[in-house]
């Protein structure tokens, strides 16, 4: 039993299995749907594999081929990776079982090869140790998740969708330019081997500046993040969900996984982190205040969506001293956030679906009408404003006792804050959700698998709250966040 | 021959940069494809002064893909942007 | 030999002052046919520079697919933007928009130049020798399978990375059709010198993506040339007004499509099984599994780059719309 | 063996002179049909002439083979497109010049 | 100096050239045509600084990530162009709609 866990190959079948999937899909789209959830639940069971063989024999390395960097590729997870594929299992399987409701006939064939393509992307982008595979990742990655903001069709979604394509291509493109720096200085593309082979020279400077520009455009950090509201509010809800969720984390990964071991040698400069600071803590004000601006739900929430990556990126100043803390918390904040935004936009879909609209003035009263989803938003938001018993309050805090600790008074301020914002936006959505609206819509039936998934979503996003120390004795195999803490 | 080779190859170049000044005057949208055309053929015979320069015989494949292509572009042009639209004068 | 350098230098220097002129012209030229025709001249003139940089593998690949196809493409498309168009001059403007103000202007110009001189100052800083992996890639040919060492990078060094990016092409084949394709040409008929033109073009075309595929596991070539060489015979095919069989349009086709990213899974699964390692080829099989999963991949790039010139989904009820 | 060098180069300064000449009436003649007439001289002749040169200097009959293989290519597309343009723009309505 | 360096520094200006023309062109063909322009440049700087192997044979791996960057560069050009004209059909305009904009 325990070898038959331990032998297979999880992390191969991660990334197969979708692609294998998203191609049956193609050929006989009549079975898209069948097909697409048994992929999925199959691809959960592989990460939970993964897990259980990580757990017991630590990092998993893989050379591709059998030729190992740097002429080859390697696949490599460690616990950082690892908590990306859980999240991504997760929130792709709630996704799933809404969507086989979601998505009626005609779109069903469109939507699972593509969604299954995206889900061999992302798991393909964690699990790879190579700096051009990753560029493929996210090429493979930004089309699908453009054509499926494209599903929705009509001129908000298309215009949205365009907007991210460009973007997307345009931070694709300095990354690439970065790596072909890194390349030609360091004659490798391996995260490991440049680890080894980096120093603190003008080529690694300019490819920081670069690879960062592209990740920072596709993380969506303010002031890049001028292409995520349309997107993220005109896709079909279920695809907001993926993208809020997962696909902004891929390339927040990346910088994270870039910043810890490539750009090693640079951390000791102060100018980089306190920008990205400021940037994090700009994201977090100016997101958090257009969310409270917007009327139409569904805006709302990509705005809090980049609110809420502002957060992770208050890491990277506090990471100087706290080390392992800070990182902690922006894990734990990814993850809860992942969860929890998941839940808000599938919410937001089920409402869309009953009431015809998003306008938040015009809820009337679904609180009563659609129990299950009104609370699904509920504890989704607990999360993300941060209050305890959630997931999101773990991260948060975490990232708080950093700044105090630290003695960063203005960190902390703009911590509070906006979770002070984040509790006014969430609380005029239920405070309207409440009330009775003017006018009387007409009503159309929910199905229940599309409302218990937003539930059970924000429920596993509360639940978080209780499960730090597994969650994070989990992150820590293979010591991700180690580089930083033997640093004076 | 190495130095004709080249010195042919600089010249053509040369020609093909004058032929930009069509690309760029037109004044009909067939003259600026002529032009692209003339550039074709000038790549072509570039392609081969090379292959016969650097001795690399790979480079005459690189010719003929060109030739082979060459009508492609031109055809797009003519069925598409060009029938497209009514009859009408030249600009 | 003094002159021999001297010409070489002239040749490299207007090479590289063409390209810039061509992209800035192409960038900034009012009307947008013409600024296609001056991409398509940049294409040429980037294929040259694959040849002057000793990279004919690339240089076919530009030729086939930067000059051919992508020419044939934006063509398409601004023919499909503006069908009402009936100036001859096609001169479609696109206005420039210039923020206001002096200051506004003249600030992106200049951060770019500094971030030119930057970047160029990075590059200068590189060490002016060195080899890479060629040294890697050469001492593994011999096991690779095959004897050009692009294709041993791209098929078995490398392999994952080209089973990724097999699929994204066929990703961007299932995202135009899932935004419901473009309006498709109503051709007029061909007339007899396009006809003579494609009868002639296509059978050689295919001939020479054969040859492109089976040169390229010793010399340059392979599959992504061979593959975008049938693209363009696909592409002259459908310009003729060519039209596939409604029957072929369902299942054979998308079988087709996905033959080159599906060989690569099937393999990649079945290589993991036998060796141990995901894509791990046998070396005494390898040339042939090679060879194998080029032809497949030759078959579906081609297909899917035709397809993605049509644009619209065939349908398989009402013919196609 | 220098005989054979003289004559390749004669033809291939010969072809490039075409070349030229095809630029100059590219960029000289007064209308489209001229114009074609003048780009069809060095597609057709200028190539010609130095495939003529270099296939002297070619080491195989498969070079030689290959090279009349790319001419006759491009003499097929310039015809095939001279003629295409030159209808389509008659279709058009670009009338012809006079002096 | 060599022919190496000099492509790579065309390349640079390349990149300036398109990013440039992406941020300054409203028409989206156009920045399709920057994009195009941008991937070109990096490609050319991957291969051209490959050639620094003093007479030996290049190093082969960046010319094969190249030819991989060309099929994703026309890929998604394909996928940019049926999208521009999706856009094109439903707003009239071949630019990007105005952010934030109420819709219904």
């Amino acid at each position: 039993m325990g070898t038959a866990l331990t032998d297979s190959p999880w992390g191969v079948m991660l990334i197969l299995l979708p692609l294998a999937g998203g191609m049956i899909c193609f050929i006989w789209p009549r079975m898209a749907q069948v097909l697409g959830l048994v992929t999925v639940f199959s691809v959960a069971l592989s990460v939970v594999g993964l897990a259980w063989q990580m757990l017991d024999t630590g990092v998993y390395r893989h050379a591709v081929g059998g030729w190992g960097a740097p002429l080859g590729i390697d696949l490599y997870a460690d616990g950082l990776s690892l908590l990306m594929l859980l999240v991504t299992a997760m929130v792709g399987f709630a996704v799933s079982v809404y969507s086989a409701a979601f998505f009626e006939r005609e779109d069903a064939t469109r939507f699972w090869p593509l969604w299954l393509f995206l889900l061999a992307a992302l798991n393909a982008l964690f699990l790879s140790a190579d700096i051009f595979n990753i560029y493929v990742t996210f090429e493979l990655m930004g089309l699908a998740a453009v054509a499926l903001v494209a599903l929705a069709g009509g001129r908000d979604a298309l215009g949205g969708a365009m907007r991210y394509l460009l973007a997307a291509l345009l931070g694709s493109l300095a990354y690439l330019l970065g790596v072909a720096l890194l390349y030609h200085g360091f004659g490798t593309v391996d995260i490991a081997l440049l680890a080894e082979r980096v120093d603190a020279s003008p080529v690694v400077w300019a490819a920081l500046g670069l690879m960062g520009t592209g990740l920072l455009l596709k993380t969506a950090v303010f002031p890049l993040h001028f292409w995520l509201p349309p997107a993220h509010a005109h896709a079909p809800a279920p695809v907001s969900a993926l993208l809020s969720a997962l696909v902004v984390k891929a390339s927040f990964y990346i910088l994270l996984r870039l910043w810890l071991e490539v750009f090693e040698p640079l951390i000791g400069s102060e100018g980089v982190h306190t920008l990205l600071g400021l940037l994090g803590a700009m994201a977090v004000l100016w997101g958090s205040v257009q969310a409270l601006r917007q009327t139409r739900l569904k805006l709302l929430i990509a705005y809090s969506t980049v609110a809420q990556i502002g957060y992770m990126f208050l890491a990277f100043p506090l990471a100087a001293a706290a080390g392992v803390a800070a990182w902690n918390a922006a894990a734990y904040l990814a993850f809860s956030h992942a969860l929890a935004k998941a839940a808000m936009f599938l919410a937001a879909g089920n409402l869309l679906r009953f009431g015809g609209h998003d306008r938040i003035a015009d809820l009337d009263r679904v609180v009563q009408r659609l129990p299950l989803t009104a609370a699904a938003f509920a504890l989704a938001g607990v999360s993300i404003m941060g209050l305890p018993p959630s997931g999101g309050f773990i991260g948060k805090w975490l990232m708080l006792e950093a700044a105090l600790v630290q003695g960063r008074w203005d960190l902390v301020a703009v911590i509070i804050l906006g979770g002070l914002l984040a509790a006014a936006y969430i609380f005029k959505v239920l405070g309207y959700a409440f009330t009775q609206a003017d006018v009387v819509h007409e009503s159309r039936a929910v199905p229940a698998s599309m409302e218990w998934a937003a539930l059970l979503l924000a429920l596993g996003a509360v639940l978080l709250g209780f499960l730090a120390v597994p969650v994070l004795s989990l992150v820590g195999i293979g010591d991700p966040f180690g580089a930083s803490e033997i640093r004076p | 021959m190495q130095t004709l080779y080249l010195a042919l190859a600089v010249f053509l170049l040369l020609n093909l940069g004058a032929g930009m000044w069509r690309v760029l005057r037109g004044p009909s949208a067939a003259d600026r494809m002529l032009a692209a055309q003339l550039f074709g053929t000038t790549a072509v015979a570039i392609l081969l002064l090379l292959a016969q320069a650097h001795g690399n015989a790979a480079l005459r494949d690189v010719a003929l893909l060109f030739a082979l292509l060459a009508a492609v572009t031109a055809v797009a042009f003519v069925r598409r942007a060009w029938e497209q639209g009514a009859s009408d004068d030249a600009g | 030999m003094e002159a021999l350098t001297l010409l070489a230098w002239m040749f490299d220097g207007l090479l590289g002052l063409g390209l810039l002129w061509l992209a800035w012209r192409a960038l900034t030229c009012p009307d947008l046919f013409r600024a296609i025709v001056l991409f398509i001249a940049f294409g040429l003139l980037m294929a040259l520079a694959w040849v002057r940089l000793d990279a004919p593998d690339v240089a076919l690949a530009e030729a086939a697919i930067g000059a051919g196809l992508t020419g044939a493409l934006l063509m398409a498309a601004l023919a499909k933007l503006h069908p009402t168009e009936t100036n001859d001059n096609l001169s479609v403007q696109a206005e420039i928009s210039r923020p206001k103000g002096r200051l506004l202007q003249w600030l992106p110009v200049v951060a770019l130049l500094l971030v030119s001189a930057g970047l160029g100052y990075v590059v200068l800083s590189l060490p002016p020798y060195v080899t890479g992996l060629s040294a890697e890639v050469a001492a593994n040919l011999k096991t690779s399978g095959v004897d050009n060492p692009v294709t041993a990078v791209l098929l078995n060094f490398r392999g994952y990375d080209t089973l990724l990016e097999m699929v994204v092409l066929l990703l961007a084949l299932l995202g135009v059709w899932s935004l419901g394709g473009t309006e498709l040409h109503r051709d007029t008929a061909p007339g007899i010198v396009l006809d003579t033109l494609a009868r002639v073009l296509v059978p050689l075309l295919i001939l020479v993506a054969a040859y492109l595929l089976w040169v390229g596991g010793h010399a340059p070539g392979g599959a992504f040339q061979a593959g975008a060489v049938l693209g363009a015979a696909g592409v002259l095919l459908l310009l003729a007004g060519w039209r596939p069989r409604v029957g072929l349009m369902a299942w054979p086709l998308r079988l087709m499509l996905v033959a080159g990213p599906g060989a690569f899974v099937i393999i990649a699964a079945l290589l993991y099984m036998i060796e141990g390692q995901l894509l791990e080829f046998p070396t005494a099989q390898a040339g042939i599994l090679i060879l194998v999963l080029e032809t497949a991949a030759t078959v579906s790039i081609g297909l899917t780059l035709a397809a993605l010139f049509l644009g619209g989904r065939p349908r398989n009820d009402k013919g196609l719309t | 063996m220098m005989l054979v060098d003289v004559l390749c180069a004669v033809l291939l300064i010969a072809g490039a002179v075409f070349f030229l000449a095809g630029t100059l009436g590219l960029l000289r003649f007064p209308d489209v049909y001229t114009r074609l007439h003048a780009l069809t001289k060095a597609d057709n002749v200028g190539l010609g002439l130095m495939m003529a040169g270099l296939a002297l200097q070619a080491g195989s009959w498969a070079v030689v083979g290959k090279l009349l293989l790319i001419w006759l290519l491009v003499l097929l597309a310039g015809a095939s497109v001279a003629h295409l343009v030159a209808s389509g723009a008659l279709k058009r309505g670009i009338r012809l010049w006079k002096r | 100096m060599s022919a190496s360096f000099l492509y790579a520094l065309v390349g640079i200006g390349l990149f300036s050239l398109s990013l440039y023309g992406l941020i300054v062109h409203a028409h989206l063909l156009r920045k399709i045509l920057a994009l195009n322009v941008m991937g070109s440049s990096i490609f050319l700087v991957l291969v051209a600084l490959a050639k620094r192997t003093n007479e030996a044979p290049p190093d082969a791996v960046p010319h094969a990530m190249v030819i991989t960057g060309i099929v994703v560069a026309v890929s998604a050009t394909a996928l940019a162009l049926t999208l521009m004209l999706k856009l094109t059909a439903e707003t009239g305009r071949a630019e990007l709609p105005d952010d934030q904009r109420e819709s219904h």
